[in-house]
């Protein structure tokens, strides 16, 4: 579990100027307000469409699949510069952090050549298909079936928190394609569903705050053909799980209320000496510290083909605490009976807060992140 | 790793494994200094690595100074490695003979005062200094202080001070000295070179955070053992849910302080690490203010008697965490300097910190 | 507890299962105050609980009308009923008729400016309050505020207020109120008895504290339930170690915010709780921070959805949390206090806090 | 699980007073300074028969058997006083409070009216042998066990963990008296050892500050006379429970490291004004206030004969934890870097945080006492 510390090389700290001035063009252009969760909350397919024209989308793919053939750790400092200001990255999010490598790892050739570029360029939007209302932390206990057909397969059952479903054009689906034996992780399969297909219905859940992003996905007789089974039928667990190692250890995983670190600054700034608020900070940036060097370093082995499922489940555990923690420091330091000038930091805030449950769900809970790395210790 | 390193690591670990047993930490706090360890310790040049061997010392990096350092922790130590290592930087700095012998330093750090006179055949030095490491074993103390021609460094022999026996939780020698007017000779004293007060804090703050690592990866590795080993309501208590999500909890403190401080001392070869020290100190004493708690409790009650080496580890880690600078100092001192930065400059202040290294 | 107290606690249940329903609650946060249940509450006498008959209340402590308001909060009752009862509070101790209808108060807590000017023939109230609790649906406002004769109180009517919409983390309004030159008779306005701002303050920490108290049961109850029903890896998630150890947090902060809720009640009841509303404050603080997480975290996430009640009562806890002051706010102050009480007198302090209470 | 608040009386404000100045002026005459987790650490026999001759230990118990008959409360208010002043109780800590209850429950006529009067003079003291090397929290997983003898029984095997043995009269041991069946609760009995019996010998276990409380005391064919026999034999699981659970709310539960608070706050008081500093005190103390009002109320229900047994724990489990947070509040508030003038701060905090890791683990672990909760809610 000791990881290297990674240096980044001239070139892709010139990446990560490139993105930070375009961010502050786009801030100040008005395009787009900082705010918390961006990743999951701020849906803006033009700005999507803006990054893939700058080759910010699928960077690290070959370019035949319409990438750019960067390093990992450019798409890493790209990454988390979008995620520090806050930016409205959640129409290209899971395709381009999930389905993109799924589909180069396993996809065929008629899926990479025709789907990768479209992705690439900001233009098509993937959700993912896991959850069911009865599984929870216990995926594969998932009862979503397809029946062989001919020429393809007859998809049943329904999906849920699939974030963005009823915007985005596929839905990569883990389901069962034969019945069940002892071994539950046997005879499960991904296959991609085209959202417009008849058959498929989409019922929004709303969040607490009034938000929908997560819906619920019925599947009736949906026929996909065989050319959009992702993969190769039966193996569906071990791709499925791969995919997931690969989103527990991302900037995303500590980031999503550092816009309001920003703000709470701001406010201390204007206060009279604040002892406490000083040291409240400085252990939030030691903690900001350490995370984002062990996912840079976590992103260095992904560079070098090794998969850290330990310290990646590390990182989303120890980060997702985290970006509770920014959360309770700012309301503890800016006192509630001052008024506060800052009207931002009150919707930061409160975005922050009413957010902050699922970051310790979402990817894995904390229960069984933590059981991951027993079992890396040895102790399981 | 480059292979010099590697050697470093593998002898200091051979040498750790063979002569720092559990009865050489306990016999240190009955007054034993093991001599042997020590000797074989400086027989492999380890007392001076980080010093060029053009500049008297073994070659290697400070970085590899520190790889020992941490190994030593790991074994909980009894001796003044981490100290003499950081007396010979010093020397080597200002021009002076490095040292083989047990060495500590006394700085104006600390709320201490330490003053260097000019006189007509030399110098006089005076003053005091409070928690000086094992300056009842030393054979030298080097003290740097202030002087009308600016800090000043010397080697003073410890039969010319005064020292009260202290120490710390983990029954470390933390001695008071005191030096009343000691003479010497020009050529013995020198100009410290950019080094300041401050530097030497820097520099103590980054060894205590090495050492908590090792001694965090210490009490991680018999946390893992115990729970696999203890048998409770039948079966080892590493397969109850609740041992294991505590371990879980461990192991991410481990992993945090290792990745802190290897980012701290990689900046600080690079000649660049203030920042990075100050959130590994706070990061690393965090860890240890989680971690012993979590360790102890695998252990119930056997870890906290003198009969289990995890004692020697966490009452090292209690103290190394407030030695230097608690967690609150630098967390201060790091927020003041965040919110000066200003708010639109946090993210690239955060991202600066790993931008400048020697790898 | 007495009989009378027994009954208006039974009826205060009823009421609310019958009427506070989940879809109730759901319909306020567009906009829907639940006329019905209000009607109920009030046709039942419990918005003037706590004054005596003589005065025109309904008699009972003011125990009583907490007991109300933590049942209250235990449905999520979207009605100002803490405010009404409170309010009545206000007008029955400066002589003032009592409100059957929602009523809001407003005064110079919190930054606010309301300032009384007596003129020839009557007075004029003219200033801005914030986070003002329902305004929009009062139909009396009680205000207290400053004028050259001391701090002054009377009933406003809300269409002579300019009213912003504005709402906390529950949607429960906290509308911010202007008023500008509101011209009253004599006899409308009253002299605050004894009563001022700052008892306003610890009146209104003590009520959510209360509230808070009932939103915490709510979320074990919902918690326990959930965990017994929620089938994972085959068997109820009740049945793993790692839930259960949840719960057992959870239980202590709702057994812990009970007690000092309890104690905080009795003193105040006595004339004399304000060290122990702070503790309360802060304390149930603590428990709604801790408390809001777990709950969330064993619900999954269908427990942050409106689909399921829970986030009924942790975005409740969330507000009321920082509403007349956060555990910062009165943790500092209690702080000082204890400060300035002086180490010697600490613990003569603590056992100060059950030493005077109305049972 | 809701408490009543308690309202002492003022009789037993009376009694807080008598024991204040007592204390007070033990304190002026350099009787004892105030320590941390004195319960476990401060043995003193002429302490112990002062408080006896005050008629403050065995105070609930009946005056035939040399008690007050005071109330529970009256005995509450005497323990906190002590505790809270870091008085040296430890030499007659478990017969008070354990022994003294037990013997008076299940103890024969023989044993009420030679040992209790000797307790509350404070001239016997007692060891309590639970657990073995072996057991930890699976306390009926024991192995010491009596044959049974002409006139009494034969005692083997060994007790570790063991306060004062090295300075107690008695052990009250928890033995096997017939073989294990597949109920592990059987067949426990509970014998009073005579700690100068032959057979006896006790070896220090030596605490990491070197200082030795704990022992191992090993039984070789040990004879207990019948008399000595407490209770029934047979019924050792269920005696011993009841005991354990008597032991679990105690303000020894969340004042051990009070006299550091104490010194925290004379430390505070002369510094600068340190807003960081108001604001942890006023959170400790509101802390320490519910907890002693929850410990209270359970001394309330223990008076009315109820036995709480999850509010207790949860006592216990909360006031443990409590303790140890006072130690690292008051570590981080002063800081490291500035020179203490206050000796007695420093050596209170070292106390402190080297007996911290006992806090959570003696009488029930938190694991341990968290299950015991989760089973009180029905949900184990």
């Amino acid at each position: 579990m000791e990881l290297e510390t990674i240096q980044l090389s001239q070139k892709t700290e010139q990446v990560r100027h490139q993105v930070r001035n375009f961010l502050k063009e786009e801030m100040e252009a008005g395009t787009f307000i900082p705010q918390c969760d961006s990743w999951l909350s701020k849906w803006d397919p033009e700005f999507s469409r803006k990054l893939g024209q700058r080759g910010w989308l699928g960077m690290t793919w070959p370019k035949q699949y319409g990438g750019q053939e960067r390093t990992a750790l450019e798409r890493y400092v790209v990454t988390e510069e979008l995620l520090a200001f806050g930016s409205p990255v959640a129409a290209h999010w899971f395709a381009d952090r999930q389905t993109g490598p799924l589909l180069l790892r396993y996809g065929n050739e008629k899926q990479k050549s025709e789907i990768l570029p479209r992705i690439a360029r900001g233009e098509v939007f993937f959700s993912i298909g896991l959850s069911e209302p009865n599984t929870g932390s216990d995926l594969a206990s998932i009862s979503t079936n397809a029946r062989k057909i001919d020429g393809g397969w007859l998809l049943n059952g329904s999906k849920i928190w699939t974030s963005g479903a009823h915007r985005s054009h596929y839905m990569v689906t883990l389901c069962r394609t034969s019945t069940k034996t002892d071994n539950r992780h046997e005879g499960l399969s991904q296959l991609m569903v085209d959202m417009s297909s008849s058959g498929v219905s989409v019922r929004p859940i709303h969040l607490m705050t009034g938000e929908h992003h997560f819906n619920e996905v019925f599947l009736e007789d949906v026929f996909v053909p065989d050319d959009m089974v992702v993969g190769t039928i039966g193996d569906g667990w071990k791709q499925s799980m791969a995919e997931l190692a690969f989103e527990r250890s991302g900037p995303e995983r500590f980031l999503s209320t550092f816009p309001l670190l920003v703000e709470l600054i701001r406010v201390l700034q204007q206060e009279t000496t604040n002892e406490g608020g000083f040291t409240a900070v400085g252990r939030l940036v030691a903690r900001l510290t350490t995370l984002r060097e062990m996912s840079l370093g976590v992103a260095g082995l992904l560079e070098q083909g090794v998969s850290p499922d330990i310290t990646a489940a590390l990182v989303k555990d120890l980060g997702t605490q985290f970006e509770c923690q920014i959360a309770e420091v700012a309301r503890l330091l800016v006192s509630s009976s001052t008024r506060v000038a800052n009207s931002r930091f009150k919707s930061l805030l409160a975005d922050a807060v009413l957010h902050s449950p699922g970051f310790t769900l979402r990817g894995g809970t904390t229960e069984i992140l933590r059981g991951i790395i027993a079992r890396g210790v040895g102790i399981r | 790793m480059n292979d010099i390193s590697q050697i470093i690591k593998e002898t200091a670990e051979k040498i750790m494994e063979d002569l720092c047993t559990k009865q050489v930490v306990e016999d240190s706090e009955l007054g034993i200094l093991p001599r042997e360890l020590w000797k074989t310790i400086v027989k492999s040049g380890m007392a001076t690595v980080g010093v060029s061997e053009e500049a008297g010392g073994s070659g290697g990096s400070f970085a590899d100074a520190l790889t020992i350092l941490r190994i030593a922790a790991k074994f909980s130590a009894p001796i003044p490695i981490a100290e003499t290592l950081m007396a010979n930087w010093v020397l080597s700095e200002a021009g002076l003979p490095l040292m083989e012998k047990p060495t500590t330093i006394a700085s104006n750090n600390n709320g201490n005062k330490m003053m260097f006179i000019e006189i007509s055949d030399g110098w006089t030095i005076s003053g005091s200094a409070y928690d000086v490491p094992y300056a009842r074993y030393a054979e030298a103390v080097v003290v740097i202080g202030n002087s009308q021609q600016g800090n000043m460094v010397a080697i003073v022999n410890p039969r010319a001070c005064h020292i009260e026996h202290e120490q710390n939780l983990a029954g470390e020698a933390r001695d008071h000295l005191y030096i009343n007017n000691v003479h010497l000779q020009g050529e013995a004293v020198s100009r410290v070179r950019e080094g300041n007060d401050n530097n030497l804090l820097y520099r103590g703050a980054l060894i205590r955070a090495v050492q908590m690592t090792g001694a965090l990866e210490r009490i991680l590795e018999l946390s893992i053992a115990y729970s696999k080993e203890r048998i409770q309501f039948g079966r080892p208590i590493a397969k109850f849910q609740a041992i294991q999500q505590q371990i879980a909890i461990l192991a991410g403190e481990v992993s945090s302080a290792k990745t802190i401080t290897n980012l701290a001392v990689k900046s600080f070869e690079a000649g660049n690490g203030e920042k990075q020290i100050m959130a590994a100190k706070i990061r690393v004493g965090e860890a240890a203010s989680l971690g012993a708690p979590i360790a102890h409790q695998i252990h119930g009650a056997i870890g906290f008697t003198d009969e289990h080496s995890l004692q020697q580890s966490t009452r090292r880690l209690w103290s190394w965490r407030d030695e230097f600078g608690n967690e609150s100092y630098w967390a201060n001192k790091l927020g003041n300097e965040v919110l000066n930065t200003g708010p639109d400059y946090l993210w690239p202040f955060v991202t600066s910190m790993n931008s400048e290294l020697v790898l």
